[in-house]
């Protein structure tokens, strides 16, 4: 079997911090690491390979230092990495984004074999979209199926899986055939610590570069230029400020107060 | 890029969202929000939904000021499967072709808009948080979060056709302004073969895996609860709520809740609409995992507790003999006694 | 300037911390109950130690240790290992 | 011996570490280097000054790519109580042109640097892997246990850099129980200021160019230490560094005195406004000379903290483990054309150490830990003395100078009495001899 992860390498966003006066975020020294829910897309996928057999691919679009990205994913067991990597990729909203993307898997796919299961993480945390993973299945029109937090069953001579997903009310299992397209929960498993043999292997085995020249991509699909969402503006928030005590005789008197102030949030609610 | 001609695009369309014959509260929220930019625009605000049984829902939606009602009713459609969705919205959008496409950033509306926005080749802005007409454009400004809620971004999308923004619930107000509606009824021919995804099972009840991030309302016991037994009080006024529990680092190290429930920096970030702080005394690493709620109660014996400077509502007193009384009190309020 | 607090400070150091295993311990907790100084609840520069009276032990918060061994140096009943590789502090600037 | 993966495996990718690895590699040497942290440097805590001489003998002009601070131009020297400070110091064009003195550096971005060239050179980098403990066959160490599964690598050699806790040296029985009085903790912040600040607080004209102040005295109420300010780019590195024995005495919690320090009248204007932007802390063995262990058994080496290699008189730390790191490199080189690693041949590594500026230097303040052990006031009352007599000549109040000096010279007589005076010059001499 074949599995590919799509992975992004953001800014620790847990570690970046805001300047109130000049209303910008501040990154220096913030590291760069494999998005979070991603790394349990590719623990999944080793797992996966580890039960089944076959090959997992790794793919991660962005600039030549996302390259540690790639050789980290290879520590915790991935076979085949590649960086996709052009200039020409630069300002790309999702939509550019999962185009750039699904055009480097079928190259992926062109060299590696045909893929049983793509997995991404439900959404990255710097930009927090949770777009690209479901515009890359819709391009290659697999199902999708977002939120997960269980492989139950995977039938490799049917190509069936059977997955839990997360749903507003609870959960639903779901049966689906292969090829299909996973974006996953941080719940779907714990992190393995990897053997060592991993490590030497990622530290030893370059990280193969895709580009707008040995892929089938065109330009006039990527980048700023050609995504239809634009940022007009970036702005930080305002700082908290401090609120109101509420004070009174009784307890009762206090929490009478409270409710007063806050039925008008409970009423767009629907809780009165 | 693809170009279109955006000159054919007209009106504002507000996805309704259903689930066991119920329609979401957000669908509502936006269809009220609608009718602002509708207004902007010189549009109209219509609704627009696909299932099995849905007619039943319009009566709603034209008491939330919907003109038009657009829906496609097919028993295949029963239950949520992404791309029979997918493929019928499409087919309504691309035959109607409205200008602005709203959706509710819920775990349904995330996983649908984006397919849908992949397939008509147009701009999405997930998860806003504000929108707005631009005066000058008329394009439609969509204002979101990124970075855990320490950056806001701007997005517009000039060039193409609609402009979709999933949008998160209860940002905005539903309210109601009648209209009389028309339920334009659609037809999409399924080819059942290309489908290959179902649902098996559906699990309702809620595991010890929660995801803070769904609820609205969250009520959160830290140190200061005093006891693993206390921490009861906190669920018992989130039930009242219907809200759910969370915890604080030392409440979770001291073995009162399990780290799932653990929000702050190292545990999930919430941004719900009341956020109640119990016993928590608030340090900076709690903050960075709440402090983009909406409105944050804080109760406390520490009159200098951290948490207080970022609360909308402080208390200074025993959450112990807070608590049962505030619960107590909610109950009879919101009509549960 | 405006003094700051631990915790503050704490909160500007990455950690990637470790929620499966504890890199620190105490081998005979009976000796804290009779320790006069209980030196560990002080010189840690991270307050990683504090003396629980209602329980009579001392909590490790290890989630904020710095990885600096003082108190390995300060106390011959703690226990100090390295966090798993990876896990712990991981400074920005250094 | 049974199995080899690699030539050398080097514990510890920090100065040390690195610069053994380079060496080797460089010779074409099967190398790897094995760091606990996500990546070199992220454990890695100093001062903030590294000097360049040992790295420039090892990547020449390393200075012209790698990420640096400042070059040091102004080195001060405080002698400081709760009110005043008395300064000297040394500013000098000299340091301020190429090859330059010193930099100030930040480690976490210095040790990337520095691994990336240690990459290129063809030594193989391994993060987030902890050792755990020699591997021992026959008497002699053939390799390392990792905490990882499938964790174990053999080797001809090992050169353990890993660091002042060296679990190492330690389980080989090569370096005994270290004491909290030869161990100090420093804590460190670095705070961030705009360039400009940076140049104007410091009375630098150019932003490359660097102060260092080293501050001692009375302010430490009787402990031993140091606290510096160092100048960065848009930030300032400050921090402290006390002997733990003395921490526990003093029931003295080390961020409440890094906090006083920075409210100290003296130092507060040179940091006021700025934003902490990381808050550090470390061990620094300063044991000197005397805790320096037997640095090496059949197929394995110590370098850097590990060995207790600090100079803490002239807070240098970093350039002795660079050296020692190069020297235990050189040393593997000379034993592997004999392909004989046994400790007599890799005794010789302790012997090139003996030669070199690094243990002469620490074996001339050999007696210095003991003495200021011995004789705590000798960091407190002199120095007071010398604050309150330059604090008298310069107070203008009407009193004559002869009966100033008279007065100055009666306190010196009080406080110490000329007999005392003279065994305690007398001490420090014979220390130092």
């Amino acid at each position: 079997m074949h599995f590919l992860v799509f992975i992004k390498q953001v800014p620790d966003a847990a570690q970046v911090r805001v300047d109130y006066e000049t209303g910008t975020l501040i990154r220096e020294g913030v590291p760069a690491i494999i998005n979070p829910f991603d790394k349990h897309a590719i623990e999944a996928a080793v797992r996966l390979k580890d039960q089944f057999g076959g090959k997992v691919s790794v793919v991660c679009m962005g600039p030549p230092m996302a390259e540690d990205a790639l050789k980290e994913a290879m520590s915790m067991g991935v076979d085949k990495a590649f960086l996709l990597s052009d200039r020409i990729f630069a300002g790309s909203d999702t939509l550019a984004t999962s185009y750039a993307l699904w055009a480097a898997a079928k190259q992926i796919i062109k060299e590696e074999g045909p893929v049983d299961i793509f997995f991404a993480g439900k959404q990255a945390i710097d930009g927090d979209t949770a777009q690209t993973g479901p515009g890359i299945a819709t391009r290659f029109n697999v199902p999708l199926i977002t939120y997960v937090v269980d492989v139950k069953k995977l039938d490799p001579e049917k190509k069936t899986v059977e997955l839990v997903r997360l749903v507003e009310s609870g959960q639903e299992v779901i049966q689906t055939t292969m090829p299909c397209f996973l974006t996953v929960e941080e719940e779907l498993n714990t992190l393995s610590y990897a053997p060592l043999p991993y490590l030497i292997r990622a530290a030893k085995t370059p990280v193969k570069v895709l580009n707008s020249k040995n892929t089938e991509i065109e330009a006039e699909y990527c980048g700023l230029k050609n995504s239809p969402t634009k940022v007009r503006k970036a702005f930080t928030p305002p700082k908290r400020e401090r609120g109101e005590m509420i004070e009174g005789d009784s307890v009762d008197s206090i929490i009478n107060q409270l409710y007063e102030k806050i039925q008008p949030v409970l009423k767009t609610m629907g809780k009165v | 890029m693809i170009k279109q001609d955006i000159s054919k695009y007209k009106h504002v369309w507000v996805f309704i969202e259903h689930e066991n014959g119920e329609v979401a509260r957000v669908s509502f929220e936006l269809l009220t929000k609608a009718r602002e930019l509708a207004k902007d625009l010189g549009c109209e605000v219509h609704a627009f939904t696909v299932g099995d049984k849905v007619k039943q829902f319009a009566d709603e939606v034209f008491k939330y000021g919907a003109k038009k009602f657009f829906i496609i009713e097919d028993p295949f459609l029963k239950d949520y499967i992404t791309e029979p969705y997918r493929d019928a919205i499409v087919h309504m959008i691309d035959k109607h072709k409205p200008e602005v496409v709203l959706i509710g950033a819920t775990t349904l509306g995330r996983d649908l808009a984006g397919t849908i926005a992949t397939v008509l080749q147009t701009g999405l802005t997930a998860d806003t948080t504000g929108l707005d007409i631009d005066p000058k454009t008329k394009n439609l400004l969509m204002t979101r979060p990124t970075f855990g809620g320490n950056l806001m971004a701007t997005i517009f999308c000039p060039d193409n056709r609609p402009q979709m923004s999933t949008s998160r619930p209860g940002v905005y107000k539903a309210i109601e302004e009648p209209v009389k509606g028309e339920v334009i009824k659609e037809k999409f021919e399924f080819d059942k073969s290309k489908y290959t995804k179902q649902i098996i099972e559906k699990i309702i009840e809620e595991g010890e895996k929660v995801n803070l991030g769904f609820y609205d309302i969250i009520v959160s016991g830290g140190f200061g609860m005093g006891s693993k037994d206390n921490m009861k009080l906190v669920q018992e006024l989130a039930d009242v709520l219907g809200g759910t529990w969370a915890a604080s680092r030392k409440a979770v190290q001291s073995g009162w809740a399990p780290q799932t429930r653990q929000v702050g920096q190292t545990g999930q970030t919430v941004h719900p609409k009341i956020y109640i702080a119990c016993g928590i005394s608030g340090a900076i690493q709690h903050q960075a995992g709440m402090k983009s709620s909406e409105v944050i109660i804080a109760i406390n014996k520490d009159p200098d507790a951290p948490i207080f400077e970022i609360a909308t509502y402080g208390i200074v007193g025993d959450v112990v003999e807070v608590l049962p009384k505030m619960t107590q009190m909610f109950k009879e309020k919101l009509g549960k006694a | 300037m405006k003094k700051l607090r631990i915790e503050d400070k704490l909160y500007l150091v990455g950690y990637n911390v470790d929620h499966e295993y504890s890199h620190l311990g105490i081998s005979d907790p009976e000796v804290c109950k009779t320790c006069e100084k209980k030196q560990c609840t002080y010189v840690c520069p991270a307050s990683v130690y504090s003396w629980d009276e209602k329980e009579q032990k001392i909590n490790i918060n290890y989630d904020a240790c710095l990885e600096c061994g003082t108190c390995r140096f300060a106390c011959d009943y703690i226990t100090w290992k390295y966090p798993r590789g990876g896990f712990g502090v991981a400074y920005k600037f250094g | 011996m049974s199995k080899k993966d690699f030539d050398v495996i080097v514990v510890g990718a920090g100065p040390a570490g690195m610069a053994a690895a380079y060496v080797l590699a460089k010779a074409g040497v099967d190398v790897i280097v094995i760091e606990r942290g996500k990546f070199p440097g992220s454990k890695n805590v100093m001062g903030g000054i590294f000097y360049r001489k040992p790295m420039d003998d090892l990547i020449p002009e390393f200075y012209k790519e790698a990420p640096i601070e400042r070059h040091i131009v102004e080195q001060r020297m405080w002698l400081m109580d709760d009110v005043s400070h008395f300064s000297m110091g040394i500013k000098t064009q000299k340091h301020n042109s190429e090859p330059y003195n010193c930099f100030s550096v930040l480690r976490a971005q210095f040790d990337k640097w520095f691994s990336k060239k240690v990459i290129e050179a063809g030594a193989l980098l391994i993060n987030e892997t902890v050792v755990t403990e020699p591997i021992i066959e026959n008497g002699k160490v053939v390799g390392v246990r990792t905490d990882r599964p499938q964790g174990d690598l053999y080797a001809d050699c090992v050169i353990a850099a890993d660091g002042v806790q060296s679990f190492l040296a330690k389980s080989l029985g090569l370096r005994k129980k270290i004491t909290p009085n030869k161990v100090a903790l420093g804590v460190k912040e670095i705070i961030g200021l705009s360039e400009e600040q940076v140049n104007d607080r410091f009375g630098i004209k150019d932003s490359n160019e660097g102060v260092t102040i080293e501050i001692t005295g009375p302010f430490l109420k009787g402990m031993e230490g140091m606290a510096w300010v160092y100048t960065n780019k848009n930030s300032v590195s400050i921090g402290i560094g006390v002997i733990i024995d003395d921490l526990i005495n003093h029931n003295m919690n080390p961020n409440d005195l890094l906090e006083s320090l920075k409210n100290h009248s003296s130092v507060l204007p040179l940091i006021e406004g700025g934003e902490t932007r990381e808050y550090l802390a470390h061990v620094i063995p300063e044991g000197g000379y005397k805790s320096v262990p037997k640095m090496y058994t059949d197929g394995f080496m110590v370098a850097g903290d590990a060995a207790m290699l600090v100079d803490s008189i002239h807070r240098e730390g970093s350039n002795l483990a660079v050296e020692s790191g190069k020297l235990a490199a050189r040393t593997y080189l000379e034993a592997k054309e004999s392909g004989d690693f046994s400790e007599k041949t890799l005794s010789r590594y302790q012997e090139k150490l003996e030669e070199t500026y690094i243990l002469q230097d620490l074996r001339y303040y050999r007696n210095l830990p003991e003495l200021l052990e011995e004789k705590r006031y000798l960091l407190t009352e002199y120095p007071q003395f010398l604050i309150d007599a330059m604090t008298e000549i310069y107070t203008v109040d009407g009193v004559p100078k002869p009966e100033k000096f008279k007065k100055i010279k009666g306190e010196l007589k009080s406080r110490f009495g000329y007999i005392g005076l003279a065994k305690d010059l007398y001490t420090i001499w014979r220390k130092l001899r």
